[in-house]
């Protein structure tokens, strides 16, 4: 116990520690890297260039910081190393709607919430119920929205999904008053980690709420 | 009843019992009704949920208890939020047409689906409602950046490389040639062809002079620069004196000369 | 290639783990971490932390992160350490006056620029006359330089000037109110690979080239 603790100890709140936490020469053979840089540089390129933006970094920009023409697949490849190299920190990279970015893991929040006790505030269910129609539906106007959801749907909940990013008016429907089509945005998948708007959870089989046979009139 | 609960309205009827009491995740004290509803995100909510937790039929629903109560709620909310009140009143009607078309008798319409349920369209409204309720949730439950996660970014340091403009002559020139331009048009000011080298020998002047102390007027000259210059700075010196711009002294007759600057003058 | 990898697989490929680039157990026994969490771990919440921090974290800060109470030689320990992990990386832990932070290496900022490349800056029209009239009318107050261009001169004209070191202060002239005698400096001549300020392009020379154009209109 009061030895230096190895790197085998597990514990459950951490993510285990693996060996391979360091930015390794890849396991591809590029032998385009005539000298100037080699993979294993090129990587650390990679790495610095991601752990500044903050905005994920889609491949074609990727590509713009090495001295040689590298194709998707081959980028792909450094970028997957690299997210391996990453396992077992507190951080990841990760691969999201707009490109590759790194951030903390969820379980490093508790700690991280100590230095930033404010979080952004919850939003209301009226405000998600809207933005789930139209992140399942898209694209909806406000009417379709409301149809739903049964209740009209202020302009203020609109506007703080607007303001936040996570959607935007992609056109107007082509009927009397030409009302505004809402889609969720790249901002959204990005927000939520995801890739696509596939990887949304997958909507529930609503059973029934009454049987056909029962409809007998009293 | 009591008459405390003679006061309540019931939110429903479940087969002829009145449901006061909302379970306890929606427990408000009964003068807050307008507060219960506010917890429902409409009148497809309240419905799903007496539905969905107290079992309730719609076909059961006695329809003059359900229009009462629906009047009660409209009467409470009329006040101050008529557009819920609106939805709610809407959601009524809907029901009470349901519920009498189902007392019709049966005229068998067969249409292509098959037989019609007057209840159909609401009951797909009702589900189509609680598949979004139920998505809302998931997606709220997702970790969210900066809610759930923290987004990496280290600092690059620009100043590092602080790129600065870069100026040619021929930016200058262009400058000039503005202020010429300028100047050509409105006449007031004329722009002299200055004689730059003693301009920039009264500017060299100055700057030895800057310490504000007595500067011997011999060590305004360098012997190494050649008669043009020497007399350029001579000139310069004259020209500075002129503009009140520095102060030369001799004590006394063939005495050295010294020089400073007039602000020197003016802090003493 | 395309599955993830397990963290447990070897790979022949990769060179032995270089040691200074993971992030290791201390060298430090800090056997306070009883159980909850070793040091280890304790040093990707910090890694973690400071990596998501946008601001530098002082010590103060980081010590809220750990379980248990550590005093400050411990934790500076524990961050020459993570500053030590970091080294040969694209991006390393720096110590600031205000606490400490992650920061890319200076040599990174060649390839960073290319992500965002910045067109070179301008001085505006307003910066290059105020330029232009000090050094062709030197000694020159604010106030000649305003009767020549017409307009007033923002005090950050003159700031910028004298930030770029191509202007400075020379004295004063002896009228009301004392203004400041501006003058242009050697690195001005320097910077724009001149000898002295007689290279300037005669000003002759430049009404000339306002002559063919004027001269109808006249």
């Amino acid at each position: 116990m009061s030895e230096p603790i190895a790197p085998s100890t597990t514990n459950d709140d951490l993510p285990a520690p693996v060996a391979e936490n360091e930015v390794c020469a890849s396991s591809i053979s590029i032998d385009l890297f005539d000298g100037k840089m080699d993979t294993r540089g090129f990587k650390l390129v990679l790495e610095a260039a991601l752990l500044t933006s903050s905005e994920p970094l889609p491949a074609s920009e990727l590509k713009k910081l090495c001295d040689v023409s590298l194709d998707n697949a081959q980028l792909e490849i450094l970028l997957e190393e690299l997210a391996q190299d990453w396992q077992g920190r507190g951080v990841e990279l990760t691969r999201v709607a707009s490109g590759w970015r790194f951030r903390a893991k969820p379980q490093m929040q508790i700690y991280l919430d100590r230095l930033n006790p404010q979080k952004p505030p919850r939003y209301s269910r009226a405000v998600m119920e809207t933005l789930a129609i139209i992140a399942y539906h898209q694209p909806v106007t406000r009417g379709d929205i409301e149809e739903i959801r049964g209740v009209a749907v202020s302009a203020q909940i609109l506007k703080t999904l607007e303001a936040r990013g996570w959607i935007d008016v992609i056109g107007t429907r082509d009927v009397p008053g030409k009302p505004e089509l809402f889609a969720s945005t790249k901002q959204l998948l990005d927000d939520l980690n995801l890739r696509s708007l596939a990887e949304l959870p997958p909507l529930q089989e609503i059973s029934a709420l009454l049987e056909p046979e029962t409809a007998t009139v009293n | 009843m009591s008459d405390n609960q003679l006061q309540l309205i019931p939110y429903a009827r479940i087969h002829g019992e009145p449901v006061l009491e909302l379970p306890l995740d929606l427990y408000i004290p009964p003068d807050a009704l307008e507060l219960v509803l506010e917890n429902f995100q409409g009148p497809l909510d309240l419905l799903l949920y007496l539905i969905r937790k107290h079992n309730l039929d719609v076909l059961d629903i006695p329809m003059a208890e359900l229009t009462r109560q629906y009047m009660g709620y409209i009467e409470l909310m009329e006040s101050n939020r008529m557009e819920l009140a609106a939805e709610y009143l809407l959601m009524a009607a809907v029901l009470i047409e349901i519920k009498s078309r189902m007392l019709l008798p049966k005229v068998t319409k067969v249409s292509e689906d098959g037989i019609e349920d007057p209840r159909a369209e609401l009951m797909r409204r009702l589900m189509e409602y609680e598949q979004m309720k139920l998505a809302a949730q998931a997606l709220n439950e997702m970790p969210q950046a900066e809610r759930d996660f923290e987004i990496v970014q280290v600092l690059i340091e620009n100043t590092v490389q602080e790129r600065l403009p870069q100026v040619s002559v021929d930016d200058l020139k262009q400058a000039w040639l503005g202020l010429l331009t300028r100047a050509k048009l409105n006449k007031h000011h004329t722009i002299r062809r200055e004689q730059l080298s003693v301009r920039e020998q009264m500017t060299h002047v100055l700057r030895c002079l800057k310490t504000g102390e007595y500067v011997a007027f011999e060590n305004l000259f360098d012997l190494d620069d050649g008669l043009p210059k020497l007399v350029v700075t001579f000139i310069a010196v004259l020209e500075l004196a002129k503009e009140f711009l520095v102060e030369i002294q001799q004590t006394e007759t063939f005495g050295s000369i010294y020089v400073r600057t007039n602000r020197a003058i003016n802090d003493e």
